[in-house]
């Protein structure tokens, strides 16, 4: 995988930061994107480039079951979203849409916003500012399911 | 007298408040936030269109239904210069005659003229176009008044000792 | 080895005899609960991604229109008709304007033993009739409503021992939001909150809801009461019958065991912008409130508004606040309506909607402006969830929120002075 | 020679023996109204034109109502400019959240028989059903008045509307006054008062006359009238002095128009989208399918209205998929329809009851459409865009037909 820049938020960042209620139901994901993060970081979604990386803290994505968060983090090309931990619903909400959420316990206290970083996913390792960070792995039916490229594309693989 | 030429925009007849303004839009902070909404229900483009000096050619009852002064105050703020229509709804004319919002009654014109060309109007005499005048009639004096004072808020400022 | 409640209904549900924390199983969905908060996308991932586009069973799916209700906006009003379509083209049951979705499912659906996906975090709150309901995106609604099953990754359940007796002026908003200041906002992450012990028997349903409701604030996948004789009584109540009445075995497995004396539970209220910050009620009092709300899926029910009444009754809300008051379903609103509540919450000066979501989601009935602030009943204060980034909320129960309207500042009932 | 009732009204209001349409006077203005909307831009003119105080703040009325409850941000704001405005000028009569501005100027006593009022809303017609001369304004106008006290006016020429006989059961007056609108047009009474007279309309309500007064605007009108009787003397909570017991207006008095119905001539009619004056019988628009109904607004959110949609919908269901909403336009009139069990009959149905308000009428809140959408409405204009997109159908009916084609999810007539 490539290297990407960093934005890094607090722990607890819950859903509504990440897209808030008003701007759900709106028509598609592609026209909510622009307001990512907006009460946190009004230009997020003007300064993230495709292969960016997000970096939270503890319990990140706890609040609602809404999977347009994980949903406009995509859209806007996050590469990966990286936290010492992650609330249920967002975690399986990005792992059925193939977004790559990885637990990492030290990499977030070691880094801030605008640091650079790079992810295997498959070595299951995180570098960043010269330093390597061992990630926990996803089990395996997890994994499974981010290969396929999410849950849509794992159903329709069914279908055949 | 007032002569001035711009290009025509012809909307049709009962123009309401809600196309020239909607609802929605009465909230916004300021009249400049709103006059890219103008006209925004019939003719979504028009108000980017719309250049300054460029006049409003329309059917009747111009302006109707709500009090909402902020329909005269986008048409102004978008450039118009006047409209002149075949009859307008009394409030909108009140309003636009408080805000300096020149308005004309005319009963012919709007049945020949084209969108996009050009008039002349001579204020309180005639418009000119494709070689024919149409005439125009005299405002009322206390209009007249309130417009000479240029509008109603300078009007009352020099009532209140304020330089108008 | 002995199974939790959760445990035993994942394992029904797989069709297996044994589910312990940490497998991964495919299990069969009793019922799917979908809402206007995102319903549009499912729909559209419906027709537009899927190769074989299906739904097992649509006697499993309900759709419920409750976020933005009456609808504020063109786009709103798009997203609600497109899953009303969906719905009448399927035939799948729809409920709008009805009340909120947990009320309604809980009022209508769901039965003991049951596991039931809600694209909604708060689905949890069906722990309350002994169901195993857990909130899911989009993606996992759909994949459900096409195939009738999902995976679940079996959870560790936390078993939270309830003693005593809540006193006189103290809810079970009081007692849950002390719980998940102490445990924390991730807390009980991905793990199931077992409520037991003889405190949970002097709950009634509505009180468990209120508990079930809120545990996702503690990061939990559901929370479950085992169905008693109270819950049983309360499902005969409304014609419907248990799928399966479970309790934990004596050698479960618990990751973990609390203790809550209720009779030592205060008042309280959570800070802004974490549900976490929970701090006794008497230490915020006299923050002056531009707006205070009774409702929600947590305590909008009729005995919050009974408490909730009795506060506002022969007084007046402060002239600078805006009492939003919504009752959480139409029965409910009916019986608050027959019990004379409406009459007084309107004399009051309060304003009452129909049943909704209401400022609860604050996307639109009720949005509060820059750095006003809002008591709440509802289930979050994250940051500008009620509306302006600037803006703060406070959670507190019925009777904080109304004593604090009527105030105009934050206080507890017992300060309010004649 | 004889005088109309506005002639009486204006006449009496600047102390001459009488006025003639046509000359311009100058009132003294006996109340004003401020609504949510207007607010911020009323107290940016009255401080731009150099007020520092209001000619009498007894006299203003502020009302928020078409932002309540919020739904937006910038209504926040417009609470605050209100609360800021009033408290600075000492402006007493605030109502935040009890129903719309022209409900409550009569409801709460603030215009009486006579009377010469100014509104920030062109609806400000309605108090015409008390007999009061009132007519919507500019927020620049209004600021003027708020330092002044005083406001120009062109007395206007008056049409008269005779409506003799009896309605049949199924019409309410605002079939009355569709049908009205539909033969005078949309500017057929533009710059003029309307004048209601006759045993049908004598027999009226003065909830019924002011839902007549309150869509004479849709016809252009400056005003409309009704003389006040014991009915205006008991809602207005008065007994009627000679002036106002003499508002009638007089034979030979000099009307530019007068029409003249039978009101047993009367059908439950619709207005068709989008022109208020585009007047259909609902026999022939029957079977079109509807999406949403809406009953309330300043036009026919009253009690009598949700009662009769009560009535008609009392043991009967919305139809599935069909959404309807009941909008209350005061919290009085929620209080009375709740006692006497026509907001139980309403919600059994299947209605959603909001709280008093614009609500769906204004378009910013209440139950917005989408593309494709039909609605069946009691308000006052079905324009363009006004409850949603460009393409959404809105038909203006009674209550009664309004609760009809809420229980049958189409168009149909009232029983």
């Amino acid at each position: 995988m490539s290297v990407g820049k960093i934005f890094k938020f607090h722990n607890d960042l819950d859903t509504d930061q990440i897209i808030a209620s008003q701007y759900l139901l709106l028509p598609t994901i592609d026209e909510m994107k622009e307001h990512a993060f907006e009460s946190l970081e009004p230009d997020f979604a003007a300064k993230v480039t495709p292969g960016d990386f997000v970096v939270g803290g503890e319990n990140f994505g706890c609040g609602s079951s809404r999977e347009q968060a994980p949903g406009v983090l995509k859209a806007l090309g996050v590469q990966a979203v990286v936290a010492k931990s992650f609330a249920r619903i967002f975690y399986r909400n990005a792992i059925n849409i193939g977004l790559p959420v990885i637990v990492c316990r030290e990499l977030p206290d070691a880094v801030k916003t605008g640091d650079e970083m790079e992810l295997s996913l498959t070595d299951g390792t995180a570098m960043a500012n010269g330093k390597s960070y061992s990630c926990t792995r996803l089990p395996a039916y997890m994994q499974q399911i981010l290969s396929q490229g999410g849950l849509i594309a794992s159903l329709n693989e069914q279908a055949h | 007298m007032e002569k001035f030429t711009g290009k025509v925009w012809v909307l049709g007849d009962d123009i309401d408040t809600d196309i020239i303004i909607p609802t929605e839009y009465l909230a916004l902070k300021t009249i400049e936030d709103m006059k890219q909404y103008g006209f925004s229900p019939l003719r979504p483009k028009l108000a980017g269109l719309i250049e300054k000096g460029d006049i409003i050619v329309a059917g009747k009852n111009f302006g109707c239904g709500s009090s909402r002064e902020q329909a005269p105050e986008v048409i102004k703020a978008l450039g118009i210069r006047c409209i002149i229509a075949k009859s307008f709804a009394r409030i909108f004319f009140r309003n636009s005659i408080n805000n300096g919002l020149l308005l004309m009654e005319q009963p012919d014109l709007f049945d020949h003229v084209r969108e996009g060309e050009e008039i002349t109007v001579m204020v309180n005499s005639h418009v000119s176009y494709n070689g024919r005048n149409y005439p125009l009639a005299s405002l009322p004096e206390n209009l007249v008044e309130i417009i000479n004072a240029g509008g109603l808020v300078k009007a009352m400022r020099v009532r209140n000792g304020l330089a108008g | 080895m002995g199974m939790t409640i959760a445990e035993k209904i994942i394992a029904l549900a797989a069709g297996v005899p044994e589910a312990k924390a940490g497998d991964i199983h495919t299990v069969n969905l009793d019922r799917m609960m979908s809402n206007d908060g995102t319903t549009h996308l499912t729909v559209d991932m419906y027709h537009n991604r899927l190769k074989d586009p299906r739904i097992a069973e649509p006697k499993k799916m309900v759709f419920i229109v409750d976020h933005n209700v009456p609808s504020d906006s063109p786009k709103t009003a798009a997203a609600q008709k497109k899953m009303r379509d969906f719905a009448k083209e399927h035939g799948i049951d729809f409920w709008e304007g009805k009340g909120v979705c947990h009320q309604i499912m809980m009022e209508h659906y769901v039965c003991p033993g049951e596991l039931i996906f809600g694209a909604d975090s708060h689905t949890c709150t069906y722990g309350a009739l002994g169901a195993f309901g857990t909130g899911v995106g989009c993606t996992d609604l759909l994949y459900g409503m096409v195939t009738g099953a999902s995976w679940v990754l079996v959870p560790e359940t936390i078993k939270f021992n309830l003693t005593g007796k809540l006193r006189e002026g103290v809810y079970p908003r009081d007692l849950m939001l002390t719980i998940i200041g102490n445990i924390s906002a991730s807390g009980a992450s991905y793990q199931v909150m077992e409520f037991c012990g003889d405190g949970a028997k002097t709950l009634t349903v509505d009180d468990r809801m209120v508990l079930c409701n809120l545990a996702v604030e503690a990061g939990a996948k559901t929370a479950i009461f085992e169905a008693d004789e109270i819950a049983l009584n309360w499902l005969k109540e409304r014609g419907r019958k248990p799928k399966a009445v479970f309790k934990s075995d004596e050698d479960a497995v618990y990751v973990k065991e609390y203790t809550f004396d209720l009779s030592k539970i205060e008042p309280v209220a959570a800070r802004p912008d974490f549900v976490d910050d929970v701090v006794p009620a008497k230490k915020v009092c006299g923050v002056r409130i531009d707006q205070a709300f009774l409702g929600s899926c947590n305590n909008g029910r009729i005995g919050d508004l009974r408490v909730g009444a009795s506060i506002v009754k022969g007084r007046k809300i402060s002239d600078h606040v805006r009492f939003l008051v919504v009752p959480a379903s139409r029965q409910v609103y009916l019986q608050a309506l027959k019990e004379g509540l409406i009459d007084i919450f309107m004399e009051s000066g309060a304003i009452v909607m129909n049943p909704n979501c209401s400022v609860c989601w604050g996307s639109c009935q009720g949005v509060i402006g820059e750095n006003e602030v809002l008591i709440s009943t509802g289930t979050r204060n994250f940051k500008g969830r009620a509306g302006h980034p600037s803006s703060k909320v406070y959670l507190g129960s019925a009777a904080t929120v109304a004593a604090s309207a009527v105030k105009g500042e934050i206080c507890t009932a017992d300060m309010l002075q004649d | 020679m004889g005088q109309t009732i506005v002639e009486k009204i204006i006449a009496r209001n600047i102390g001459a023996g009488s006025v003639k349409p046509g000359d311009i006077v100058t009132t003294s203005v006996d109340r004003v109204m401020l609504d949510d909307i207007m607010i911020p831009f009323i107290a940016d003119k009255f401080h731009e034109m150099g007020f520092s105080k209001i000619w009498n703040p007894h006299k203003a009325v502020l009302i928020y109502d078409h932002l309540v409850p919020s739904s937006q941000l910038d209504d926040i704001r417009h609470y605050k400019a209100g609360d800021a405005f009033a408290l600075k000028y000492g402006i007493e009569h605030v109502h935040r959240s009890d129903g719309i501005c022209h409900q409550l100027m009569t409801e709460a006593g603030y215009v009486k028989p006579g009377d010469v009022v100014f509104g920030t809303d062109s609806h400000t017609t309605t108090y015409g059903c008390v007999g009061a001369f009132s007519t919507g304004i500019g927020y620049t106008e209004m600021a003027a008045i708020l330092g002044t006290g005083n406001l120009w006016v062109k007395v206007p020429e008056t049409i008269k509307i005779i409506i003799d006989g009896t309605l049949p059961d199924n019409v309410m007056s605002k079939d009355v006054i569709l049908r009205i609108i539909g033969d005078l047009g949309a500017d057929g009474a533009t710059y003029r008062a309307l004048e209601f007279a006759g045993a049908a309309v004598e027999r009226m309500s003065v909830s019924s006359r002011m839902t007549m007064a309150n869509m004479a605007i849709e016809a252009g009108a400056k005003c409309a009238v009704f003389t006040p009787d014991e009915k205006t003397a008991e809602y207005c909570g008065i007994v009627l002095n000679d002036f106002q017991r003499n508002l009638i207006g007089d034979k030979d008095a000099d009307y530019c128009r007068i029409l003249t119905y039978h009101g047993e001539d009367f059908v439950p009619v619709m207005a068709c989208p989008s022109q208020v004056d585009k007047i259909r019988k609902v026999s022939e628009l029957e079977g079109l399918p509807v999406d949403q109904v809406f009953i309330g607004s300043c036009t026919n959110g009253r009690l009598e209205d949700l009662k009769m949609a009560a009535k008609v919908l009392d043991g009967k269901s919305v139809a599935p998929f069909v959404k309807l909403i009941v909008t209350p336009a005061s919290r009085k009139v929620y209080q009375e329809a709740a006692a006497c069990g026509a907001i139980k009959t309403l919600v059994e149905a299947g209605a959603m009851v909001t709280h008093p308000g614009c609500g769906l009428c204004c378009g910013r809140a209440g139950g917005i459409l989408c593309d494709g959408e039909r609605v069946v409405a009691t308000n006052n204009r079905n324009f363009l865009g006004r409850m949603g997109t460009s393409k959404v159908e809105i038909y203006l009916a009674s209550p009664a037909v309004a609760a009809a084609c809420a229980a049958a999810g189409k168009i149909v007539s009232p029983i």
